[in-house]
């Protein structure tokens, strides 16, 4: 199969769903200038026209309610913001109505909303560019939660949301889009509220979600070598969760690292220690434990974000630990070609 | 597609020609409103209808004339004052009623009460309790029309105080960007809850003219001349039918009772008993009685029949609500997700 | 000490904070009007002048920004929304401005704003009138949550956080208004951050929250003359959270259930699970719990309310089933005098 | 507290008086932001300012005019492109450069970058990264001078795509309201990111007139003529310090840059390399000194000068910054709360 990267992924399930639903339209600030939003839109104003791909005014809450709108009269908006942050300005929308439509009016009319923001973090996004609240839309009964990690999974969930009859959040991570992989070309569709054991092992599980999997995959590649057998659970969809496969995972394991993009307080991270704690107490060998952002905001300074965020070496060194196996975890960051602020020599900033 | 609302007009009374019947229809309108919320503020205090509920005697000229002029097919959108402007066009009774004693066969099943209203099948999408934010939603319903290319327009109500909001000002914005079919009635009553406008509005403004300055045409009238806002209403909705973009209207009128409940309370301080007699003077539905009974177009026996059907629908529709019974409570824990 | 009511307490803390310091305002809509925030703000107009308080436009999201700026500029401003859910506009002032103003600048200023947000609850108020999102604003590093339960506590806390140099997120549950408590004259404070043993006990920990520590009361109440004692946290505030005080308490019973008034996923109920998991293994002897509000909103029909809220009896049959004891619950719910959605006869709706 | 920004007059230039006198120290600040924003350009490949920076150059007449026409003890905020309006406040140059190379000299102390400014000696109060959200927040400085009757203005930059935001309707309305000494400046380039006014605004809106109905006095001037700016500027600042309430500026002018980042993107094809080079040749600084060079009022000499001045300066202020140590990693987990 053709390899190609998550944008592109990302503009083939956007270009999919308009050809074969006209009701299937695409705005936000940008969608149709010479960047398309990371080049994940490129091309499709050219392709379906200015009456479905348009650009619009910075003007966050409103067009939130405009989408809701026109979801009500069958048309399936999809909304892209280019930082989740700038979306805090649409709370009203997103959740006093969107979330609530389906329930509030008797089921009467639900609200086929697919609301894409794109998730920042280093190269200097510093405090307002950089949030990851999966965590709050987890929270909102009513709303569906994305966060794909790989090409495959950014199409086939981005079809699949556009399709849901319901407001799904889909959120892709900044250090993702050029993250490539083999995606199969048409519709094709991942669904909502899977998760996927991308590698099965023995000792550990880990539930990760997003570009977190990234960072676990290459933490698992380096334990591996080392004798030590971790399961990946790659959510995909935060809400609603996949506690069945989660749960599989630890009885078998009875151990769980659980891995988030956020800030660790009140985290999707901390639901899931939560609910294993509740739910497989008996299954557990040891106190499962969370690695995620910390709970400051992301600062500017390349010297402060060093060591900032979660990477392959603190997923190592933890389940290392808990393992109670000594491992030189520090090969990991000394291996790394570039610096520590960007996801590859491709970034170069600005956003 | 091109009949008027049904259910407002009662029996004997055509749909429409000689400005005489579009009068009596509209006094009927009202009526009907005045009726129906009378007779859930005089059986509010059974503490059975549980949940807010915001009344709008007074206030029933704007609904009537903006709901006549409005096909069946368009679409409306409300505010947590919307019962008057769900029966203007056409929204089911018994449904709504039986919503505000929250039983099952309520137009939300019970999971929404007063605040929240809809009738699709009547062209009302919906109506909330956040001020000001069903304004985008009507301009995204005004959206989707141009993209279908039907012929419908998308009418939003909201108050005074509403426009207050950010998301009003984004909202009318893209609607006059987009040339939308969209028909903004703005119901300026003076007060949000007990504030007066001095309290939140900059000296001097006028809504309307602030309304035009933002890109569309905009102009008032008397709200309580239920004609006249007919009249308006009409003109309003054939240009946005044309193709020629949203509209703006502004209405003023009062509010009888307090903000939210049965009760009057000119009396606790934030408006005085006199401003309140001035309003109830200029009762729309006397005024617009007085009118037809003085130059003859009505006489007094089909005005006590109006009345009469008006009342006879209500006492229906508050026994339908009676009889049904609730929602299991398991429907509590269903319908989050289609 | 006479004993007043959690609304005229939360008014003699605004006096006084006021009287003592010319720089406290105070607004919001309706903070003048004939009903004064259900009594909170009555009189205050008339004492400090309608320069220090006053009503607003309905204009949530700037009017947030409006207090931020003033506070740069030594002015302590009290804002106040009768519904958490209307301040959801305004969440762009809170989350990027508000909360991480003092970081972001390098510590070079902070932003001492106090924010009343009361929660809703029963009587029909419905999906968009009754969200009681703590855990929102508990996962945002830089903003400080208070939910005192107490008149006393109401009291105290508000105090502190007019004169805490930070943005304060003050919740007050509607259910709590009429409480009677005995309360201090004067200035008097309780130090943000700190829970309050409520009542010693040892067989299980229960951690609650503004209006949950009122039922558990009941139901610790109801246990007790069934031969069970609880030991009861009252958080007071959830952000900054008083692990301390929590891991103490569960180290002595081994034993923990977490209230929230929030919807459970993702609740400040389920970060105290995760991190009581995390940090006390060894300490707990059996499977921690949680109760709170169900993933859904609150509907509004009387009949679609009946159960839908934690009570006391759910509270008692929680801890019985973890003690592994049978007791007849059914008793609590069986001698309340008013109807399930009102806290007592003297509310008869609206709001 | 009558002075003028010190930092941005050269010795020998007196800070008031003479229109020559004024011109000059227009025509200095201009082309000491010049010089900063060329050198950021210049280096900013080497990847060593590893944040967004938005440049100003084209835009300095604006920023010139309207610092020269506050007190140093006014407030300023800004937005993402804010660089020239610190600068032309007075705020310390050196601390901006550290803080766009993320050292501990910074004015955030790294914590910031380009997006977040702040020197409240200077009476710059802070620049965020998020559009529009400054706006309120400047109103709410004005609130705090009027509750503290003190004789400043608080002054606020913005872009006419913040104008779409509701937050800009719901702050200037609530400084109409309350009369507040809130000076807006509303800096037109005709584009936000990439997209034009035509796709963000409705037809023939202009922004001043919008801002005008409001409710408060505002006008508009072309934005490359400094004197004009400040001429401007100064009107509505005195009347504002009299207590007349919130004044209104907006100002064409043009972004000569990509709208983030160091280089010239009129090749991508949002715009044209015409409409460049006809703004391009409306360059405020060259305007300006042709302006002083044709009447006698300044020689070739003097100019040098200037530019010398301003750019040992910058470079003073880059070679502090390389010189200035990173902020230990551990900074990065303190100071959440005061
Ligand atoms: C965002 C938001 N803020 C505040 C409220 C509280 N509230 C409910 S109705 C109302 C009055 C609104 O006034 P107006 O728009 O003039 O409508 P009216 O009640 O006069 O019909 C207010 C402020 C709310 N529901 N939503
Ligand atoms: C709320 C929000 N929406 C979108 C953005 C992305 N954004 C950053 S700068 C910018 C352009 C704003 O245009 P304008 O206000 O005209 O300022 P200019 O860049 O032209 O100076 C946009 C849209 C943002 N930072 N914040
Ligand atoms: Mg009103
Ligand atoms: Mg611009």
């Amino acid at each position: 199969m053709r390899s190609i990267s998550f944008a592109q992924a990302i503009n083939e399930a956007l270009s999919e769903a308009m050809r074969q639903d006209e009701r299937v339209i695409c705005y936000g600030l940008g969608v149709d200038d010479p960047k398309g939003v990371f080049g994940t839109t490129l091309g499709l104003q050219e392709k379906f026209g200015d009456h479905r791909v348009f650009d619009m005014p910075t003007a966050e809450n409103a067009m939130t309610g405009v989408a809701i709108g026109a979801s009500l009269n069958g048309i399936r908006p999809v909304m892209t913001h280019q930082r989740l942050d700038f979306f805090l300005l649409a709370m009203d929308q997103l959740v006093n109505n969107a979330a609530k439509w389906h329930y509030m009016f008797g089921g009467r009319r639900s609200v086929p909303i697919t609301i894409r923001l794109i998730l920042g973090r280093g190269w200097g996004q510093g405090p307002t560019h950089s949030q990851n609240l999966q965590a709050w839309f987890a929270h909102i009964p009513g709303l569906k939660v994305v966060m794909p990690t790989t090409a495959e999974d950014a199409k086939g969930l981005l079809l699949s949301s556009i399709f849901d009859e319901n407001p799904v959040v889909f959120l892709e991570h900044r250090w993702l889009h050029n993250v490539q992989g083999h995606v199969p070309e048409g519709d094709f569709r991942i669904p909502i509220g899977k998760a996927h054991v991308v590698r099965e092992g023995a000792d550990v599980t880990i539930v990760s979600m997003s570009y977190m999997t990234i960072e676990a995959l290459h933490a698992m590649e380096f334990l591996e070598k080392n004798g030590v057998s971790c399961e990946l659970v790659d959510l995909r969809t935060v809400s609603p969760l996949d506690w069945d496969t989660v749960f599989n995972s630890v009885k078998k394991t009875g151990r769980l690292l659980a891995l988030d993009t956020g800030s660790a307080t009140g985290s999707v991270a901390g639901e899931i220690v939560a609910r294993v704690s509740m739910g497989l107490w008996s299954s557990l060998k040891q106190a499962p434990r969370r690695l995620a952002m910390p709970d400051f905001p992301e600062p500017t300074s390349p010297a402060l974000t060093q060591g900032f965020h979660v990477r392959a070496e603190h997923i190592a060194r933890e389940v290392a630990e808990m393992l109670g196996k000594a491992i030189d975890h520090g090969q990991i960051a000394a291996q790394r070609k570039h610096p520590h602020d960007v996801p590859g020599n491709w970034f170069n900033g600005p956003f | 597609m091109n009949q008027r609302n049904p259910s407002v007009i009662p029996a004997g009374l055509p749909s429409g020609g000689a400005p005489s019947s579009q009068a009596k229809a509209l006094l009927f309108s009202m009526k009907r409103i005045r009726a129906v919320e009378e007779t859930i503020a005089s059986r509010y205090n059974e503490q059975k209808m549980r949940c807010p509920t915001h009344l709008s005697i007074g206030q029933e000229g704007i609904a009537a004339g903006v709901g006549l002029a409005l096909n069946r097919d368009d679409f409306m959108m409300s505010t947590h004052r919307a019962h008057a402007h769900y029966l203007a066009k056409g929204g089911n009774l018994p449904a709504m009623i039986a919503e505000i004693y929250g039983k099952v066969t309520g137009c939300c099943r019970g999971k929404g009460g007063s605040m929240h209203l809809v009738d699709e099948e009547a062209g009302f999408m919906g109506s909330t309790a956040i001020v000001g934010n069903t304004i985008p939603v009507a301009v995204g319903l005004g959206l989707s029309i141009k993209l279908r290319n039907t012929n419908q327009v998308s009418c939003v109500f909201f108050g005074d105080g509403a426009t207050e909001e950010g998301v009003f000002y984004e909202s009318v914005s893209f609607a006059a960007l987009k040339k939308l079919p969209v028909l903004f009635i703005c119901e300026n009553n003076f007060y949000s809850v007990y504030s007066p406008l001095r309290v939140r509005q900059p000296e001097g403004r006028k809504i309307h003219q602030l309304a035009g300055s933002l890109g569309l045409p905009a102009s008032h009238g008397d709200g309580n001349d239920a004609v006249r806002v007919y009249d308006m209403a009409r003109r309003a909705v054939d240009g946005i039918r044309r193709g020629a973009g949203p509209q703006f209207l502004e209405f003023t009128t009062y509010r009888w009772r307090e903000h939210c409940g049965p009760n009057f309370d000119n009396d606790i301080g934030y408006r005085t008993e006199d401003e309140y007699l001035a309003w109830k003077k200029r009762d729309p539905i006397v005024m617009l009685q007085e009118s037809l009974l003085g130059d003859g177009r009505a006489t007094r026996e089909e005005l006590d029949g109006m009345a009469a059907t008006a009342q006879a629908e209500v006492d229906g529709a508050f026994a339908f609500a009676g009889q049904s019974p609730f929602p299991d409570p398991s429907e509590a824990y269903t319908g989050v997700f289609k």
